[in-house]
């Protein structure tokens, strides 16, 4: 696989901000409007995936080295289970939302009943999202690019 | 000393939250080196064997008391509101129980792998997947909710088919890994879909609450044979056994001793959702309780002549102990198919089972552990003749003895106790089941001994074919394994001795309670519901 | 000619579609749920007690909050298989 | 609302899927198989969190009314993230088959180490 024609390189590289700045945001909004961590997580990599595919996995391979790739996943992991267990510190139960009502960040409780909340509401969800988010990015996407990677390589029983 | 009670009222979570941080920082780790990576592989399984152990030593000794003995950890708040809304770990004798087991098959894996692994590579996503398992395996254990238990299942069943596929430049290995991935897959499909109906009609997750909630109706009947068949076929049962002899056979030796403890778990899996999940309605219908026992009994015998009978025609060491192994497990359907079968309406119209019936269950709860260890001894062996000789097929093997002599200690020790001979472990297990299938119906016990010695044929025939014999030349500089494979071999072995030479012991207060907890399904669903 | 594996696999598959199609008539009527007094107690308080206004996304990470860590562990587990498989065997 | 017509096709998709995987010889289509029962256990988790009339369980300027219940919502979120992990590794093994028995046959692959 080694890329496309050039316009479909410059196209993708144009729309590629837009998906990621979508992305992201549905990963920030989980707590308030539908998505999340994994959903919007998914929506970025598809937009990588596009970057791969009109590249060509040869040269992304070379730009994004593999192997500090699965170091982003491993941090994003390691934030979602320290998450984990602070709230075993502070909350003295694993996996208590510390930070709830508390006026840290992202502590306040919205109005009951249907209505607009601010982001700064949602306690540990909105960092948990944004740990899931990390991890989902970089997890599919190294699938989606070892997959590519291994199947161009021709020469036979590796 | 609160900070042991700390400990001990947060290790439920602790057991399951530790491989798995430790499994996130490992990639970390083995950037730095490799021996580093090693030594904090070993410390972090250790750290999560003392915890059981912990855990374990604290429910045991209040079992034996009669004190009420089960731990209840919510995760997310303290107090448990009725109707249950977060996920709970519910650590009753059985499943810690099974968790010892577990974590001494994963920490006796990693020391083996030190030296069996060396000049592997992509050793870091090896340990990540090893400790992965373990924690899937300890989270099936303790797990409390019927969905995290799928959530495990899922981690356990995709972990161990990945690490199957260890050796990819042996073809064998990668379809054997397929042929388990796609059982594994649709058989936890299967639980979620059962999982689905019970949450359909009662709106409840929680393995007390549902079993609680139950009143067998046909979905009901529908949800319990798809769990039973899915997990029967995770657990090897004969019908559904096919993958086991590929993927035992096929695997890594160090993986493979894990894979055990899998499957075990699968079957630790069948007992919750036969003893507590169906537990009332079991206890209530004489006439259910009793086929369904017969028809496991018989089920068993099936496994153990399958077993048995294909371990004789198999030339490829790993396999032969592979079929070995699908045996065992009919050995321990045995003892709860008699268990099943022997409940009767006594004269004052209660459901009682008779004395041989406790016993059939607590010989088929220690034979679990003694069959994980014994046939994980003989896979190590294996191993090491593998790691040495490079050699897996009987037939070209040969005069191993004379240069490879601890391993070959072992293999007896091994072969002793898989085919129940009276030193070892297998013996107190298999007389516990002897005696009780006698009384139910004494031809399952004589068949179950006849194939039990047949077994024992097996194993002298590879003794001979493999260690005997005149000293075969391609075999001249094979020196004995390096010290890692040694130490895991003899921990295990010493294991098997120490359990063999004192049986009650062990069986009066590790397994005893262990049985009583499966049993007492009313206390296991009041310490939810009632909130204490 | 009918081979042994092939009628194991039709009478398999029979049996699980007799199955399926009992439990789907025998569910309850679509929209109409037997009982749902969990659902409502997540409904009711999920925003005094998570702070979240998406009852879904609290359910998912502090009601059941565990189960997403087995989920991250999941996909951390296939990332490690897909690379284990596809690795440079030689050093 | 019409005579369970969801649960008809939860059903439908199952045994489609089951098909796939218990009849069919080429791998590629054992996998899309296990796909196809995935996602009719994903519909069937979803079909029964609904309720008549109800509206997404979100707070944010909901129009009010009932809603419909979020924890099947979360436990289909979980199972789609575990079919996609299986169907991942899955198909890198199938990949691997191919690269070293040359065929995706499962009768020959089989055959050949035996």
């Amino acid at each position: 696989m080694n890329g496309m024609s050039k316009i479909v390189k410059t196209i993708s590289s144009i729309i590629f901000p837009f998906i990621l700045i979508y992305g992201l945001y549905v990963i920030a909004h989980g707590h308030l409007t539908p998505g999340g961590g994994f959903q919007g997580g998914a929506v970025v990599t598809s937009g990588l995936a596009m970057i791969l595919v009109a590249y060509g996995s040869v040269w992304t391979m070379g730009k994004i080295k593999e192997k500090n790739l699965s170091l982003f996943e491993s941090l994003g992991a390691i934030c979602f289970i320290l998450l984990a267990f602070l709230g075993l510190g502070f909350g003295a139960v694993f996996f208590n939302n510390f930070l709830v009502g508390s006026d840290f960040l992202f502590g306040t409780i919205p109005a009951t009943g249907s209505g607009l909340a601010d982001i700064n509401t949602g306690g540990v969800l909105p960092l948990m999202n944004f740990a899931v988010g990390l991890k989902v990015i970089v997890g599919l996407f190294v699938i989606v690019l070892v997959m590519a990677y291994a199947s161009s390589i021709k020469e036979g029983k590796q | 000393m609160n900070i042991v009670d700390a400990v001990l009222a947060h290790s439920p979570a602790l057991i399951v939250a530790v491989p798995l941080i430790g499994a996130f920082l490992t990639p970390l780790v083995s950037r730095l080196n490799d021996k580093l990576r090693n030594i904090f592989v070993i410390l972090v399984l250790g750290l999560t064997s003392s915890l059981v152990l912990l855990l374990a030593s604290d429910i045991f000794t209040k079992a034996t008391q009669g004190l009420p003995s089960i731990h209840r950890y919510v995760f997310g708040s303290q107090d448990l509101a009725l109707p249950v809304v977060r996920i709970l770990f519910e650590v009753d004798g059985m499943s810690i129980f099974m968790a010892i087991i577990s974590a001494i098959l994963a920490l006796m894996a990693v020391i083996y792998s030190w030296a069996f692994m060396k000049e592997n590579t992509g050793l870091d996503k090896y340990y990540t997947l090893i400790l992965l398992m373990t924690a899937g395996m300890l989270g099936m254990e303790l797990t409390g909710d019927m969905f995290n238990f799928f959530v495990f299942l899922e981690i356990t069943s995709i972990s161990s088919c990945a690490l199957i596929a260890f050796w990819t430049h042996k073809g064998e290995a990668v379809d054997a890994a397929f042929k388990y991935i796609v059982i594994s897959a649709i058989g936890a499909l299967f639980v979620l879909f059962a999982v689905a109906l019970l949450y359909g009609q009662y709106n409840a997750l929680n393995i007390a609450v549902l079993a609680n909630a139950i009143q067998y109706t046909f979905l009901d009947k529908i949800a319990l044979v798809l769990l039973i068949v899915a997990l029967a076929m995770k657990a090897g049962i004969v019908p559904m056994h096919m993958w086991l002899p590929d993927a035992y056979g096929r695997a890594p030796s160090s993986v493979t001793l894990i894979l055990i403890g899998a499957t075990q778990a699968s079957l630790y899996g069948v007992f919750r959702v036969c003893f507590t999940l169906y537990g009332g309605v079991f206890n209530s219908l004489v006439i259910t309780s009793n086929t369904i026992g017969w028809v496991i009994a018989t089920l068993a015998i099936i496994t153990i002549l399958m077993g048995v009978t294909m371990a004789l025609r198999q030339s490829d060491f790993k396999r032969l102990i592979a079929y070995a192994a699908v045996a065992e497990i009919g050995y321990m359907l045995l003892g709860v198919g008699t268990r099943l079968a022997s409940t009767y309406i006594n004269d004052y119209g209660q459901i009682t089972f008779p004395a041989y019936g406790a016993t059939a269950l607590t010989g088929s709860i220690f034979h679990i552990m003694n069959d994980a260890l014994d046939v994980g001894l003989l896979f190590l062996v294996a191993g090491a003749i593998y790691y040495a000789t490079k050699e897996t097929s009987l037939n070209r093997m040969g005069g191993l003895a004379r240069n490879m002599k601890y391993t070959s200690i072992f293999f007896i020790i091994g072969l002793l106790a898989v085919s129940g001979m009276p030193p070892m472990n297998g013996f107190a297990s298999k007389l516990l089941i002897y005696e009780s299938t006698y009384q139910l119906n004494p031809i399952l016990a004589i068949i179950a001994i006849l194939a039990s010695i047949m077994l024992l044929a097996v194993f002298v025939k590879v003794f001979h074919s493999a260690f005997m014999g005149p000293a075969l030349p391609k075999f001249k500089n094979v020196k004995e394994v390096s010290k890692s494979m040694l130490i895991a071999m003899g921990v295990i072995a010493a294991i098997i001795i120490v359990f063999g030479l004192f049986p009650n012991l062990v069986v009066e207060n590790i397994v005893r309670p262990a049985a009583d907890a499966l049993i007492q399904h009313s206390s296991y669903i009041t310490h939810v519901l009632g909130g204490i | 000619m009918m081979s042994k594996r092939n009628i194991a696999a039709i009478v398999f598959f029979t049996i699980v579609a007799v199955f399926l199609v009992f439990s789907a008539l025998k569910i309850h009527s679509f929209g109409v749920p037997d009982h749902a007094e969990m659902d409502d107690e997540i409904i009711a308080n999920a925003q005094q007690e998570t702070g979240a206004n998406n009852a879904v996304t609290s359910v998912v990470f502090d009601y059941r909050g565990f189960d997403t860590l087995g989920e991250a562990t999941i996909l951390f587990t296939a990332v490690a298989g897909v690379i284990l498989v596809f690795r440079r065997l030689k050093k | 609302m019409i005579f369970n017509i969801p649960f008809i096709a939860v059903v439908a998709l199952i045994l489609i899927g089951l098909y796939a995987v218990v009849f069919k010889r080429n791998l590629i289509k054992m996998v899309i198989g296990i796909t196809l029962i995935e996602s009719g256990v994903n519909l069937f988790l979803i079909t029964l969190g609904y309720r008549e009339g109800s509206v997404a369980p979100i707070y944010t300027s909901s129009p009010g009314g009932i809603m419909s219940l979020p924890v099947p919502q979360a436990l289909t979120l979980t199972s789609i993230v575990i079919g996609v992990a299986v169907l991942a590794l899955m198909l890198s093994l199938v990949v691997h088959i191919y690269r070293h028995y040359g065929t995706l046959d499962a009768r020959k692959i089989g055959r050949v180490e035996e």
